[in-house]
């Protein structure tokens, strides 16, 4: 299985019935293609709606309806149109159950860096501070590692997006829990050890009696 | 009350130095024809308040290009790699605003309210500089209003005495921005007659509205 | 004429076209109906409406279109429906260009007292408080003495509702300018003299060599 | 995603002494059925928040006539005598709160912000006991965020997903309400198939409400 098809499928299993779920651009958006049938799970974007749909055919996209990559999606029937404080107003107040956003670097304390690299890549934190200080859970969906090193730190190196300890790290390699304690490997993946995830980590892991493999098929 | 105007003329009442709201979201909810004669008239010197600093083709991303702005105030300008260009040139200075943090302060500006507290940001380099304070045990940082000399608003429809409506995800920062700026213009894609739009569907109260930009220039 | 339409007349000369304006329960809602012709103005109710008409036909009530007191009213073609948080937005945040207000005393600070007299009347301030400390001019429309004691003191002794100085003060006497330096008298009421304003004045008030006659049929 | 409960059932939910946010201005906008039912089903030591408390027979007036309010907090309880009686015989806590600032503190507490900065109140009775702020030369009260354990909300439509609409000065304070409280119950005057209110007229979007409830009980 594709690596980002591992991470997506397990991220989609921590989807409730009726939660409303903000997904970041790239991997994160993926998670949708894999949701238990009869699951109805409804999404937000930031640029202002809330019942997101995928892409229409082609020709029937709008141009006042993206998504908060700018690119053209659809709307479930009952979608409604927010302005930005609205939209960000769900987003801090606690009203939008789930957040899944990339990463670049997390770390032992549960902190995730994912918008700026200084002197390299300067995007601008867009909403990533309100979704990671604000949503209910904090899902970071990534790679393990990225050009071989790891991005699981024991302190993150590049600027945080906030202080507020991430819910839930998964990668194709494993399911970890940020915690007081440090970081606690809930699940591998199909067929990855614990010794490969201890391996290709830098963080220090806290390794419980009993680690599960990742429900996926 | 004669709100219209027309395009040509609205940007005449722009001086070189203003800050200008500008709605939208990578370009989708943009002023189109307001951005065009901004750069036909090369007005200089501009601060530009916005989500995002759109695309080098697309919305606030021309005026970057046509080097017409000397401040940003945005959550985001990785689309525009033309804003990046110029601000680690140092020609363009790039302040950097969490997006839910933006629409409120640019909420708080046009509501009177003295400031913005919120929990995104604190810990993380959004917070340097800036006063915090501890309010029932947790820590906001203090975010300053945001007030501007003009609002250029994209809308659906607007009605003679300027109420408006806005498309789908094109709302965005439009409505916020209609509230905070000692002139706002808006440039509707249809221009109805007073009553087609009934009370209750309005967003933004013809009351914030000063000019309505015509469909000829 | 009636001492209340002396204060209703006058008052209805300070609007101005295309104005917004709030108008208290009360004599402050009679100011309506002295309107100059051909001026449009609008008025905004803080329970929610921009666009506030006068009452309809009895038979043509709606149960969900009234004034701030409750009463049945009507709307202007293109009124727009607001909710509370911003209706006091366009308050306090300087959209509302003039608020008359009834008081039971105003001091040469400018300052107004209307919202209660303790424990006596406890009615609470509804929307007084915001009223007087955002809207851009703050009329103050009330008789100038009550049961032969002058309203217009030296110092309020009752509960402050703002210690923003009001703009005007209008009475069926006088019309009074509240300025850095003490209360001008700017106006008698026809056949009134300055003597008998003074006379009948608590407050110290400050003679300009002109007095002007409110300019009233 | 079941959202249709009956008045009956939902008011059952109420247990006695929470507190309950309740729309409504002078009656308009108030949830008759469950003001009935919480009379019906004797529920007490409740703390109400709300614009004001109605008038003896109608709206939350009822529920004060009846004893069932231990504390208010409000802007306004002028047009309900025996709130007045039973606050000075100290049967009932009363929090008298500006207007404007009671819609925002509702909107801060459902919009994840740490309180309101707002110039109305300054130098009066309000900021007694109060922290204040000086942002760019202005003072500012910092009052708090409210949050409720039930809102309680009128809407003229709500499709089966939960989205409302709101009839004229009937929206009032139900729209800042519906994002404030853990439980959210609408009370809508019809209820419509999804797809019946589309997205740009959605005032409250359906993510916000927790419950309909049903036309029978």
């Amino acid at each position: 299985m594709d690596e980002k098809v591992v991470i997506a499928k397990r991220v989609a299993l921590e989807m409730k019935e009726g939660s409303l779920v903000n997904l970041g651009i790239g991997l994160p958006t993926t998670v949708a293609n894999y949701l238990p049938a009869g699951l109805q799970v409804f999404f937000q974007s930031e640029n202002g709606i809330v019942g997101l749909a995928p892409a229409p055919e082609g020709g029937l996209t709008d141009p006042n309806l993206t998504d908060a990559g700018g690119g053209f999606v659809g709307a479930i029937p009952g979608a409604a149109s927010i302005d930005s404080s609205v939209s960000f107003g769900l987003i801090r107040g606690g009203h939008l159950d789930v957040t899944v956003l990339g990463g670049l670097e997390v770390d032992e304390l549960g902190h995730l860096a994912n918008w700026t690299v200084p002197g390299k890549m300067i995007p601008g934190m867009g909403g990533a501070m309100d979704l990671v200080s604000g949503a209910k859970q904090v899902i970071v969906a990534m790679q393990h590692s990225a050009k071989g090193k790891s991005k699981i730190l024991k302190r993150c190196t590049l600027p945080l997006t906030s202080v507020r300890r991430v819910s839930l790290i998964v990668t194709e390699l494993a399911v970890l829990e940020p915690t007081e304690a440090g970081l606690v490997l809930k699940e591998t993946a199909p067929g990855v050890t614990v010794e490969q995830v201890v391996a290709a980590t830098e963080a220090t892991l806290i390794i419980p009696e009993k680690v599960g493999v990742m429900p996926i098929a | 009350m004669h709100k219209a105007t027309s395009c040509t003329k609205a940007v005449e009442m722009i001086p070189d130095g203003a800050t200008l709201m500008i709605g939208g979201f990578l370009g989708i909810g943009t002023p189109k024809r307001m951005i065009e004669e901004i750069i036909r008239q090369g007005k200089k010197n501009l601060t530009v308040i916005a989500n995002d600093t759109g695309r080098p083709e697309v919305g606030i991303g021309k005026l970057v290009v046509a080097k017409l702005v000397k401040k940003v105030i945005a959550s985001h300008i990785g689309t525009n790699p033309e804003t990046q260009k110029q601000m680690i040139a140092g020609e363009l200075e790039v302040i950097l605003t969490p997006q839910g943090t933006l629409a409120e302060q640019i909420r708080a500006g046009g509501y009177g309210l003295g400031g913005v507290l919120t929990a995104t940001g604190i810990g993380t380099t959004v917070a340097e500089g800036k006063q915090t304070i501890e309010l029932q045990g947790k820590t906001y940082l203090i975010e300053l209003p945001l007030h501007a000399d003009f609002a250029l608003i994209a809308a659906h429809r607007a009605d003679y005495l300027g109420n408006l409506e806005y498309a789908l995800t094109a709302r965005n920062f439009n409505s916020v921005m209609a509230t905070s700026a000692d002139i706002v213009f808006a440039e509707p894609d249809h221009i109805v007659p007073v009553g087609v739009i009934p009370p209750d569907a309005v967003i933004t109260p013809f009351c914030c509205v000063d000019y309505i930009i015509e469909r000829s220039n």
